[in-house]
This record gives structure tokens, sequence and C-alpha cells, in this order.
């Protein structure tokens, strides 16, 4: 698949981040004026095992170039266990959306622990980066091939 | 195989005659030759009219779930693959063992691609056994059609199921006779939440099909309905083996509906899990 | 039609340093449901707040978006403002266009797009919000502390002098527990018997505290504040009620039994008392050893007993209370060294003793009357060598761990027996000497000038030639061999979990480590608390620790209690999980990874067709749950949802920020 | 039951009542060990102190020949230090692919790593051994006290041997105790006898020696059994010099394990050698034989 390259265009990054670790990191990184990209926004969920596997679709589907899903590290779970499951999930969910066509740099998960600012800044940074070069999603998309969008009551 | 189906019918003659069951669910014969279909047999004067040849090809167990709370004891003609759907129902709380009678029959493959790569012809659990166990072989290919998938490349993958996808109709098929499918109601029919689009395009389609395999692929039972219902052709079953070959790799030897299998794969842990998000 | 104010906070130039909160206001005014944007500077502030009040009265407001710092911040702040107001504290939302904005752009444009994306994803959210309220459970004031050693009875003081009712559950016939085997404590050499004892006696005295020994935890449901535990009392043979202690029954058994307080060196009888101070003072039968018990002869106790308390018919019993809190205060044992090193003699020898074993010897009350006498020949030792780290710090053999009270009680060993055998010579193998403590390095020191030799290195091997024993171990500050003879040896062994403590673990729902300790709530900030509410540990179930630590967590884990039980009820998060039993299929994949066991299967009646049915459905305890949502994302059908993070809530969020 | 066997060095040496007792077992119980062809030095000690990948690779032959000789049996080493050699082999082989090819490539023939090698404690102590032997044994021992000895290399190190225990192991107790004799507990089952320190520098090793038969006394034993040819050398022929050089009055023969089953089997002192003892060791056994009888 050939892609276009814009050079203004900024992926749309979604970045599901559990409210103990990574959601307080990313606060972290704030406090001490760390620098990322814009085009990165968070999701705050309790838990990174909140998160169903079926967003990381819905994000796809209406337009996300790249989804991010951190958590706490193995261990520390606020709730001790829930991101043993969410590595779980999410380790098959990554493999299914690959061979589905989906680049797995597209979808990744991500310990990132509530001291851990840089981590964050980093993790984003990289992510950012790496779907820059990747270009625009187009897989998956809803506004491709349909009008309207699912459940719009 | 004509002195099983006599084994066959009296078998279930006499369950229903002494009112062990309230009914029995299996196959009967059509004006077809080449084809039958699923029967529900309620008097035992009708117990004649079980057939049991090379193209009893419908799964049995899934119709037990309309009748999740029947006053007697359903029996069920149940091949292997039928007692894997029985076992990983049960094992899911959608049925329960007391309340079903299970006539076990092995099986010596079907009209049916899927069974060449059966590893469990004989039936897991059953009340009564009709005929001799056949001989059980390992398939070493279990995995071999997606493990080729899985050399083609991203785009060259997406277009592929691109295309596929742009066959579905949107029916539901694949859905209704999965014995991992046993929602009380789907996720695809709640328009309110808005999981998932109604329409019939590739995308809706899309989604719907990928859904659908992370919600069953850990528990497939590898029976193979799915792809024999749709009536478009869609290869369903590649996407949820590959769900299970990830299994097998990355969580230990798994294969489901089996009576020793882990239950909840996705519901369990062990702390010693591959990590690759650090 | 929900009526959504959007209030765009400056924060100084914190934030409008860097986004245009005024555009973002603008921007917000055209998003459906919302009838209302504004910036402000301050919002957190006092005319912040009132702007916001002033507001929801004038447009009728039903739902408020802030856009300010992060909601780990202030969500509290503007939850507690909705209070006085109409509109439920729970339909608010705020983006965070602080420290995920303002704080890491710089591009003013790029910032100012992002908040309104951010704006944009709280009032998609917000508008699926729905009122909740915070429940309150009533605590039911009343703890169990389960174990009675020093932890559990510091613990169990503590709280019944605070005025609140304590049950204190205890194994073994007496409380007391490893403290009033000990001989002297360090660093002051008190006796620990005198110290320890009036304690005990304190406790069977206390009108706030019901004394329960000889009984296990058998079951545990509820959750914070209601505990319903089943206690299993143990048949003791001998009704406490009638009991005076006389003791006559003691003296009549014919049956000699090992001593377990004794540590195996002196006899007890199948009707004993554990102890001379034991609490409760009065003798229980132990039925594996009773003659009557097992071969149905004897019965002499019954027959000299002058108030026939002695009832050979007992049986377990059980029986079921609440509690409000639950304190866990196993403590420890020590490892079976015998097992793990074959080459100290692997227990040939009767003469390789472990500290606990020498604690008996050394006391007064203990088998030699305090004199310290090998239990081989009832000699006095003139050398006796001291192993540390038997089993600590050897991950090969034992445990990683440091069990941190040896050092200092290896030096009490080698100080009692210099001071009570004079001519005495002693030697300690060490690894590395660890005395954090008030006074501990001043004593470990006194014990070298004492005369103590020690030796830096570990003991490969001990055996007996000539009715000595022959310690072979390396010197490695000098980097040879050394050979020892001596007539005792003393090995100070690791501490591990007491026994069945994975059993109370388990039905408590609280975790453990990888060496069985219980797993506290977060190892710098939360040492007394567990994963589960209402659920807190004191002394060694949690680690090795000495006993000022373990009095110190004893009397922290009762502060915790006495905190909780000080409300009469108790505020929940109302944002937990929620099954609509109408979807729920009953399927357990819910249940299976509830950390919290706060999920359970139950059967409700429901009607299929005109069948009248009983169906199997998924239930949220409220009080256990923590709101992790794990399940949430486990339910194929949706039909468990997360309150305050919904399915349908967090998908309106992805949509609002692709469009 | 057949092995491939590798006698090493000492067999017909020093180790000369080991194989005697050996192959006197081995005609009454129907064992059958095939040497094997063209066998070439284990390395001993020498090898591994200079050189990791020829002290892996010496052994590596003789197994690769066993293989060859087409018999797919596992190798029956009766030295500890020849099987400790091999044993490392095996292990560093089976569990390193990379490690197996390259020693294919030193030696030049094929090495595949699937048969075991295997110590004759580990043989004897397998129950069918047990039966067979006690099947055969008509003699009895009864009373005598002995002081199993298995050296350190039958057991260390623990990754390689896979021993159940290296301070207190058990297996020699139990087949020497089929003989009637009766093992007594001791704390020097697993120490070192010095191996060939006894030869070059005796002043430190000859201590490790006394000690080893100081201890088995202390502990009432009269006789020190072994399974090593030359921890028996060590002892056997030490012993004497100790008693003259110290004034010691120290009078235990040392059998290996294999002398006393097939004495019990009814070998005479000639059949295996009893009169190749440096130390006396005619007496002890005779008066037991006749104690119970015989």
């Amino acid at each position: 698949m050939s892609v276009k390259r814009d050079e203004n265009w900024e992926p749309q990054i979604l970045a599901f981040c559990c409210n103990w670790c990574t959601y307080t990191g990313a606060d972290l990184a704030g406090l001490n004026r760390m620098k990322y990209p814009e085009n990165v926004r968070v999701v705050r969920v309790p838990c990174s095992s909140r998160v169903n596997p079926q967003f990381i679709l819905r994000a796809f589907q209406k337009g996300c170039d790249g989804v991010l899903v951190c958590g706490c590290h193995p261990g520390d779970c606020h709730y001790a266990t829930g991101n043993y499951f969410t590595r779980r999930r999410f380790m098959l969910m990554q493999r299914l959306l690959e061979y589905n066509g989906i680049d797995p740099k597209r979808f990744q998960a991500r310990w990132i622990s509530g001291s851990e600012a840089a981590k964050f800044r980093d993790t984003v940074t990289r992510v950012s980066q790496e779907i820059k070069e990747l270009g625009p999603n187009k897989k998956f998309q809803e506004e491709w091939y349909s009008e309207g969008g699912a459940g719009n009551e | 195989m004509s002195s099983i189906i006599e084994e066959l019918q009296s078998t279930v003659k006499k369950l229903l005659e002494d009112g062990t069951v309230g009914y029995v669910i299996g196959w009967g014969a059509t004006r077809f030759p080449d084809r039958t279909t699923p029967v529900f047999i309620t008097r035992p004067e009708d117990a004649h009219k079980l057939v049991w040849n090379h193209y009893c090809v419908n799964g049995t167990a899934k119709y037990a779930l309309d009748d999740r709370y029947p006053e007697k004891k359903i029996g069920i003609i149940i091949r292997g693959c039928d007692s894997r759907a029985v076992n990983r129902m049960i094992q899911d709380n959608q049925l329960k063992r007391e309340n079903l009678y299970l006539i076990g029959i092995p099986c010596d493959g079907k009209e049916n691609p899927v069974c060449e790569g059966c590893q469990h012809k004989n039936p897991l659990v059953y009340d009564v056994l009709i005929g001799t166990p056949v001989e059980e072989k390992i398939n070493p290919d279990r995995f071999k059609e997606v493990a080729e998938f899985e050399k083609l490349s991203q785009d060259e993958k997406y277009e592929y199921w691109a295309k596929q996808y742009d066959k579905c109709i949107h029916c539901y098929a694949c859905r209704n006779v999965c014995p991992a499918c046993n929602c009380k109601e789907c996720y695809a029919d709640q328009y309110r939440v808005g999981w998932q689009g109604k329409q019939n395009n590739r995308n809706s389609n899309q989604v719907y099909g990928l859904t659908r395999a992370f919600h069953v692929g850990d528990r497939c039972i590898e029976c193979g309905e799915c792809e024999r219902v749709c009536p478009m052709g869609l290869p369903i079953m590649r996407q949820t083996k590959k769900m299970l070959k990830d299994i097998n790799d990355l969580f230990g030897d798994y294969e489901c509906g089996l009576n020793d299998s882990r239950p909840h794969v996705l519901g369990e842990f062990d702390l010693q899990d591959r990590d690759e998000f650090m | 039609m929900s009526r959504i104010g959007v209030f765009v906070c400056h924060c100084g130039t914190n934030i409008a340093g860097t986004v245009d909160v005024a555009r973002v206001a603008e921007a917000m005014k055209a998003e459906p449901g919302v009838v209302f944007a504004t910036d402000y500077k301050y919002m957190c502030s006092e005319p912040g707040q009132q702007m916001v009040k002033d507001m929801i009265k004038e447009h009728k407001l039903d739902r408020i978006v802030i856009c300010s710092c992060t909601p780990r911040m202030h969500e509290n702040t503007f939850r507690k403002m909705l209070k006085d107001t109409d509109v439920n504290p729970y339909m608010l939302e705020i983006a965070n266009i602080r420290e995920q904005c303002s704080w890491v752009h710089t591009d003013k444009e790029k910032a100012t797009e992002k908040a309104i994306a951010l704006a944009r994803m709280a009032v998609a959210k917000v508008g699926r919000d729905f009122p909740l309220f915070t429940s309150t459970i009533p605590i039911h004031k009343k703890a169990l502390v389960i174990g009675g050693g020093i932890a559990g009875i510091q613990a169990a003081l503590d709280i019944a002098d605070a005025g609140y009712q304590v049950t204190l559950l205890e194994r073994e016939p007496s409380i007391g527990g490893r403290m009033v085997m000990l001989d002297k404590t360090f660093p002051t050499l008190d006796c620990s018997a005198c110290i320890s004892t009036p304690k005990m006696v304190e406790v069977s005295a206390h009108p706030n505290i019901e004394l329960r020994t000889s009984c296990e935890l058998e079951d545990v449901s509820g959750y914070v504040g209601n505990f319903e535990v089943t206690i299993r009392q143990k048949a003791r043979y001998v009704n406490h009620d009638i009991c005076t202690g006389c003791g006559l029954c003691e003296t009549k058994c014919p049956t000699k039994v090992i001593s377990e307080f004794n540590q195996g060196m002196s006899e007890r009888r199948a009707i004993y008392k554990s102890f001379a101070q034991a609490v409760p003072a009065k003798p229980v039968i132990d039925p594996d050893h009773c003659r009557k018990l097992q071969e149905g002869k004897c019965g002499v106790c019954q027959a000299v007993c002058p108030l026939k308390a002695i009832n050979f018919e007992d049986k377990d019993t059980t029986f079921t209370d609440t509690y409000g809190a639950i304190i866990v205060s196993t403590g420890y044992q020590l490892i079976q060294w015998q097992d793990l090193y074959p080459e100290y003699g692997g227990g040939r020898f009767k003469d390789v003793i472990s500290g606990l074993q020498f604690e008996r010897l050394v006391n007064a009350s203990g088998p030699t009357e305090g004199h310290i006498l090998r239990p081989s020949d009832q000699t006095e030792p003139k050398d006796v060598v001291i192993v540390k780290c038997v089993g600590s710090r050897d991950p090969k053999k034992g445990k990683s761990y440091c069990s941190r009270a040896c050092c200092m009680y290896a030096a009490k060993h080698a100080h009692q027996i210099l001071e009570k055998i004079p001519d005495s010579n002693v030697y300690v193998f060490y690894m590395d000497v660890r005395t954090p403590g008030k006074g501990y390095e001043e004593f470990y020191d006194r014990t070298r000038k004492d005369g103590a030799n020690y030796i830096r290195g570990r003991v490969a091997k001990i055996y007996k030639e000539g009715g000595r024993l022959i310690c072979r171990g390396e010197d490695s500050l000098l980097g040879r061999q050394v050979t020892v003879e001596a007539d005792l040896v003393i090995l100070e062994t690791a501490m591990v979990p007491a026994d069945g403590i994975g059993e109370v673990v388990h039905k408590l729902g609280i975790a453990m480590d990888a060496d069985g300790w219980v797993q506290e709530a977060h190892p710098k900030l939360r040492p007394v608390e567990t994963q589960t509410a209402g659920v807190y540990l004191a002394g060694t179930c949690q680690g090795p620790k000495d006993i000022p630590d373990t009095v110190a967590q004893a009397s922290a884990a009762a502060a915790k209690v006495c905190g909780l039980f000080s409300k009469s009820e108790m505020e929940t998060s109302p944002m937990t999980s929620k099954v609509d039993q109408s979807k729920c299929c009953g399927c357990g994949h819910c249940e299976v990874c509830c950390p919290y066991k706060a999920i359970t299967l139950v059967e409700i009646d429901d009607r299929e067709g005109p069948k009248k049915i009983r169906r199997t459905v998924a239930s949220v305890n409220s009080g256990l749950c923590q709101g992790c949502g794990c399940c949430a994302a486990a339910c194929r059908t949706g039909a468990i949802d997360l309150l305050g993070f919904t399915n349908d809530q967090i998908l309106r969020e992805v949509d609002a920020l692709c469009q | 039951m057949q092995f491939s066997y590798y006698p090493g060095c000492s067999m017909d040496t020093t180790g000369i009542t080991y194989k005697l007792s050996i192959e006197y077992i081995c005609s009454k119980i129907g064992l059958v060990l095939h040497e094997i062809p063209d066998w070439n030095c284990c390395g001993a000690t020498a090898a591994h102190s200079k050189n990791k990948m020829l002290a892996l690779a010496l052994p590596a032959r003789n197994l690769a020949q066993a293989e060859e000789e087409g018999l797919d049996l596992d190798v029956a080493v009766p030295c500890a230090s020849c099987y400790s050699r091999m044993k490392h082999t095996v292990v560093a082989a089976r569990q390193d692919e990379n490690m197996r090819r390259k020693l294919e490539e030193i030696i030049g023939m094929p090495y595949k790593a699937k048969a075991d090698v295997l110590n004759f404690l580990e043989i004897f102590s397998r129950p069918e051994m047990k039966r067979a032997c006690q099947e055969k044994m008509y003699r009895t021992l009864k009373g005598m006290k002995v002081a199993c000895y298995y050296g350190c290399l039958t057991s260390r190190p623990v990754e390689v041997t896979g021993a159940s225990s290296t301070e207190n192991p058990m297996e020699m107790d139990e087949i020497v105790a089929l003989t009637g004799a009766e093992p007594v507990e001791w704390d020097f089952k697993t120490e070192c006898c010095g191996a060939s320190h006894q030869v070059d520098a005796p002043k430190a090793a000859r201590p490790l020696i006394e000690r080893i038969i100081r201890n088995a006394k202390a502990n009432k034993a009269q006789a020190i059994i072994t399974a090593c040819p030359l921890c028996n050398l060590n002892l056997d022929m030490r012993e004497g010099e100790i008693n003259k050089a110290k004034g010691t009055r120290y009078d235990l023969p040392v059998y290996q394990f294999t002398e006393l089953l097939a004495v019990c089997m009814g070998a005479g002192a000639k059949d295996i050698g009893i009169h190749k003892h440096f130390f006396p060791a005619f007496d002890l056994l005779n008066e037991y034989l006749r104690k119970a009888g015989d």
C-alpha cells in the first residue's frame, strides 16, 4: 500500500492509561515540563485490564493511526492482578491484529509506572515517530467505506 | 453401519419409552441421499427416523441451548466434536450435565473438510456409547494453514481479509451455530451501546469478524460449524485458529472442550507469562 | 437532552500560557448538549467554584466539564463542590489540559487543538454520565485477631483499650506464641516471659476481649465492616467453664509426650498445659496421644478430676460471628533445617540445636532449669559454636532473604553462654553482622568484648568425633579453613511463615509473596494493610522482624482498625461494577478474573416464555468491588459494566477523540 | 541387561579388585557389558584444569565410539572420575546444541548424546538389579559394620550428576545392606579423598585420608566400602602408611561394594583379588562369613 507522504501530516494516537501508574506518570511528565508530541491523547481508565480489546478496534475504525495501552508493571498493579490479564489479552490481540494486516507498531502495550515520567515521554515520542513513518492508517477505517458511524442512535 | 443404526434407534427408542429423556436430538434423512437434517425425536415410534451415515454433518449440541431449562433430560447424539461442544458449554455454565443424556457415537469423519484434521473422533463424555471407539490420530498440521498465512505481508493479509469480508452478508449464521457463542444477548445486537454497526459493509463486517474471533477464539473447539454454515464460504476458522495457535505458543498446550481443558485461558494468568510489554 | 456546562481554567498562565483557553470554551459551545461554556482564571478557587454554582442555577446545568489540571488533583474538590448543588457529584468530568497538555507542549496552536480534543472527549463522556450515589455500609465494630502471639496480643489489647470488642483467635491451647518461649530479649536482656505474661493475663481478663484458644479459622465471607467469619473450636476434652486449672489430672496422666513448648527437650503429659504461665491456665487433652481416646482404656484424669470437667465425648464445634475488621498475626516458625542441611548432621546429632531450643535450655523454666547442658549427656559445654544464616541468605538451600533478628539473638546467645559458663569459648560463624536498631550495635560490641569469637564465614560441615562436634568452615577474612571443636552447636535458623498460613491467606482473599509471607498493600506506604479492605497485618506473618517491630506494627494495625471503627458507617465509592442481569448469561468469565472475589454467581428467578426458571447470573458485592473493571473487559456481552467508566462512555470518548 | 562399558585406565591395574568383582557379578546375574572399542583417556583431572573443550571432547570421542558401535545402550563407567568427565560431556551436549555440534567437529565423528552415562552405584541401585543380586546371594555378612564412602565425584556437581543428595547419599548403603552388612551413619560419605594429590602433594592430601578413616572408625565401622578405583586405592594404600607415620592403629579394610556382593554370591578370595588389597582384607570377611555359618 503506497502512502502519500504529507510532511504536515500528524498521526492520531490514542493512549489508554491506567489511573494509578501510567496516568500518574504522564502527570509527572507534565509536572517536570517534559515535552512530547501533541498528537498523543490519553483516555483515563482505572486499570489497564479495563480496556476491552473492542475499544482498540473502535479506535482504528474511527481513524486513529496508533493505539497504546499502558498500565502498571506486572506485580505492581493497584488491583493486584489486573495487568496480568491485560498482558494475556493484548499479546493475543496484537497478534490477531497483525494477522489481519495491522502493523504491530500501530497497537502496542507498555508498562509505565507512576515514577517513570521519562519512560512515558520516550514511549509516546517513539510510538509517534514510528507511526509517522508508517503513514496514515487506512485499514479498518470506517469513513473509507461507509457513511455514518456505527451505533449512532 | 446398519447394525450401528439399529443399535442407535433401539437405544433411543428405549430412552424415550422409559422416560429417561424428553426428546433426542440426532440426524434424520432428507429427500436427498447426500443430505441429512437435524431431527428432534419426541416419540419412541419415531426412533426409526434416525439415520447415521457419512452425511451427518450438523452439530447437535448447540440446539440444547434453546432448551436450557428442560423438564426432562435432553438426549443428544454426540460425536467427538459434539462432545467437546457439550464440555465447553458446561464450562461456560450454559448447560448442566444432569440435564443431558449423551448418546455417544464414534465418528470416522463426515462429508466435511474439517473432519480430516479431527483429533477427537470418539466422544469424550457420554452416558451410553453406540458402536466401538475408532482410532484417534494426532494432526501434525493443526495450525499449518495459519502458519502459512502468517508468512504473507501485512498488506497481503489485509487485502485477503478485506476481500473476504466484502463477501460477508452479515447474516450471523456463524454466530448462531457456534457452541462458544452462547451469550444471552450478542454484543452485536446491542445497538444502544454501539459496539457494532448493523450495516453490511466492509468495515462493519471486518469489525464483526475480528470481534467474533476474539470472543470465541480462546474457547474454539475447532468443530468447523462456522465455516460449514457460512453461505458465502468465508474461512472463519482461520481467525479462531490463529487465536488457538497463539494460545498454544504463549500459554502452553491447549485444546478446548476436552474433559480436562483449562476453562478460562484469558481468565487466568501465570506470573511467568511472557512479557513483551516491558 | 443533557445540559452541559464547560468551564475552562487558565490556572494563571499555567494553562493559558500555552493554550488559547477562550478558543477552547468557544469551541465547546458548538458541541451537542453544551449549553454554557466559559473560561476563568482559577476554577478551583473560591470565586471559581462559586461561579460554577451560579451558572448551574442560571443555566439549569445537569452535567459539568472542567478543563483544568489532572483529575487526580481536583476531582474530589469539584465533586465536593457539587454536593451543594442540584448536579450529582458524579456528573462531572475533568479534561486534563494542564499536566497532559499545556505543560508538555509549546506550540500554542497545536496545544489548543489538543485541548479542544480533550475537552470534547470529556463532553462526550459526561453526556453519558448518570447520577451515582455513594452508599454507606454499616461497620460492625468488632475485630478479629488471628494468632495470639505478641503481635496478636498487642493488637487485641490496643483495640480493646480503645473500647471496641475483639476476638483473639489462637490455634494452640495457650496464647503467647514464640515470645513467651524466649528467655531474654535483646538488647536490654529483659526476661521475655516477665514482660509478655502480664500482657497475656491482661488479655484474658480484659472485658472487651473474647479469648478463643484451640480455635482455627474455618471460613470467611463478606467485606470490610461486615466479615462473616466461621471459627472452628477444636475439641479440648476439658470443660473450661468448670475446670479451675488445679493440675491434678496432669500429675496423674500416665502418658508422656514430647513437649512442643520445650522444643522436644522435655516431656509433658497427654493432658497438659503447654507451660506454667499458659493462658488460659487450664489443661487440654492431646487426642493423638491420650490412651482413652486412642485405645479406649485409661480415663485416669476423668477419675481424679474433682470437678468432673473431663469430657471424652467432646467434639469440634463451629460458630459464626460478624467482624468489621480482621488482623492477621499468624507469626512465623523456624525453617526445618534438618532436611536442608545434611552436612550439619541433618538432625542426627543431639547437640546441634536450633536457636529456639537454646532459648528453652537457657530459660529458668526450661527443661534444664536454666543450666546450659548438652542435650546428649547433660554436661556443661565449654566450647560452643553458633552458626548464623542457616537457611537465611542461602537461595540454594534455604531462603534468599535475611531473617533480621538472628544477628542480634546470636549475640545474645553468645553473651548468655559467656555469662553462665565462665571458662567457656564461643565461636560465632557469620556472613555479615546486621544490627540496625536502637542499642543493637552497642550490644553486639559488648558481646565481642565479652569474648565471643566472631569468624566471618560459613560452616561447611559438622561431624562428630570422640563425643565432640567438629565444625569445619572458612575464615574468609584470613582466607583459610578453620576447624573448631565444639561441645554444643547452635544453628540460628531462618524464619519462615507459620504452617497453614496459605489456608488463612486463601480464606481471606489476600496475597502471599514468593516466600509465603503475607503481601502488604504497599511495601512503603501501606505496610500494615492488605489488598482486601478491612484486613490488616501485624508481626512476622508479613516478613521476619524482631519484637519491637512486631509490637509497633501490631499497634499500627490496631490504630487502623480503631480508625475504621471510629465511624459507624463507611462510604463506598459508587464507581463499582454492576451487572445487567437481563443480559448476563452466567458464564462466569468475570468471576474468575476478579482479584477481590467480589463477583459471585447467584441464581435468580426468571421466566422463559411461560416457564418459571432459576437462572444463574453474576452478582457484584459492591462492598468488595474496588472498581478495576477487569470484569467489564472480560464480559463479551457487556452485561457487567464499570460505573463511571462504562463501555458506552469509553467508546464515546474514542469517537470524540477522532472527530 | 546390557550396557556399553568404559573401563578407564585403572581397571586392569589399581582397580583390579573392582574389575574382578564386577566381572564375577556379571557372570552370575547375566549382566552384559560391551567394552567400547578403541577407547581413549577420559581426560581426568589434567584436561579440565587446562582446556575446557579438550576436557569435553575426550569423553565425547568415547561416547561417540559407543554410539558408533550401534548398540543403543547406556554407558557403564566404574571409575568415579571417568564417570564425572563423561557425564559433564553428556550434559553439556544436551543443554547446548551448538556445543554438541562443536564437539562433533572436534572429534570428527557424529555424537548425538543419546545415551546416558551411569556409574555402578546407579546401575546396582535399580530395583531389578537389586532383585537379581539378591537372588544370587547365598552367603551373608550379617552384622559387619561398614562405612559407605561415596567420594565426591559420584554426586558432585549435582547439576551434572543429578544426585539425590550431595551430603548424605544412601544408594550404596542400600545396596550393601543386601549382603547383611550394616552401614553405619557417619559424616564423611562425600568428602574428598585427595585423588591424585595423594601422589603429587602427599603432605596436603594425607590428612584427608586420615580424617575419613578416623570418622569411620569413630562411628564404629569395621570396614570402608567404596565405589571408585582411586578412592579405594587411596584409602587402602595409605591406611598402613598413616599407622606407621602417626602411630595410629586403624584397622579398616577397604572394599569395593562389588566385592561384598561378589563374596556373598560365592566368590572365593582369589576370584576377586582379596589378596591384592594393600591393607589386609581377608580376615574380616572370613570372620563374618564364618559367623554366619559358612
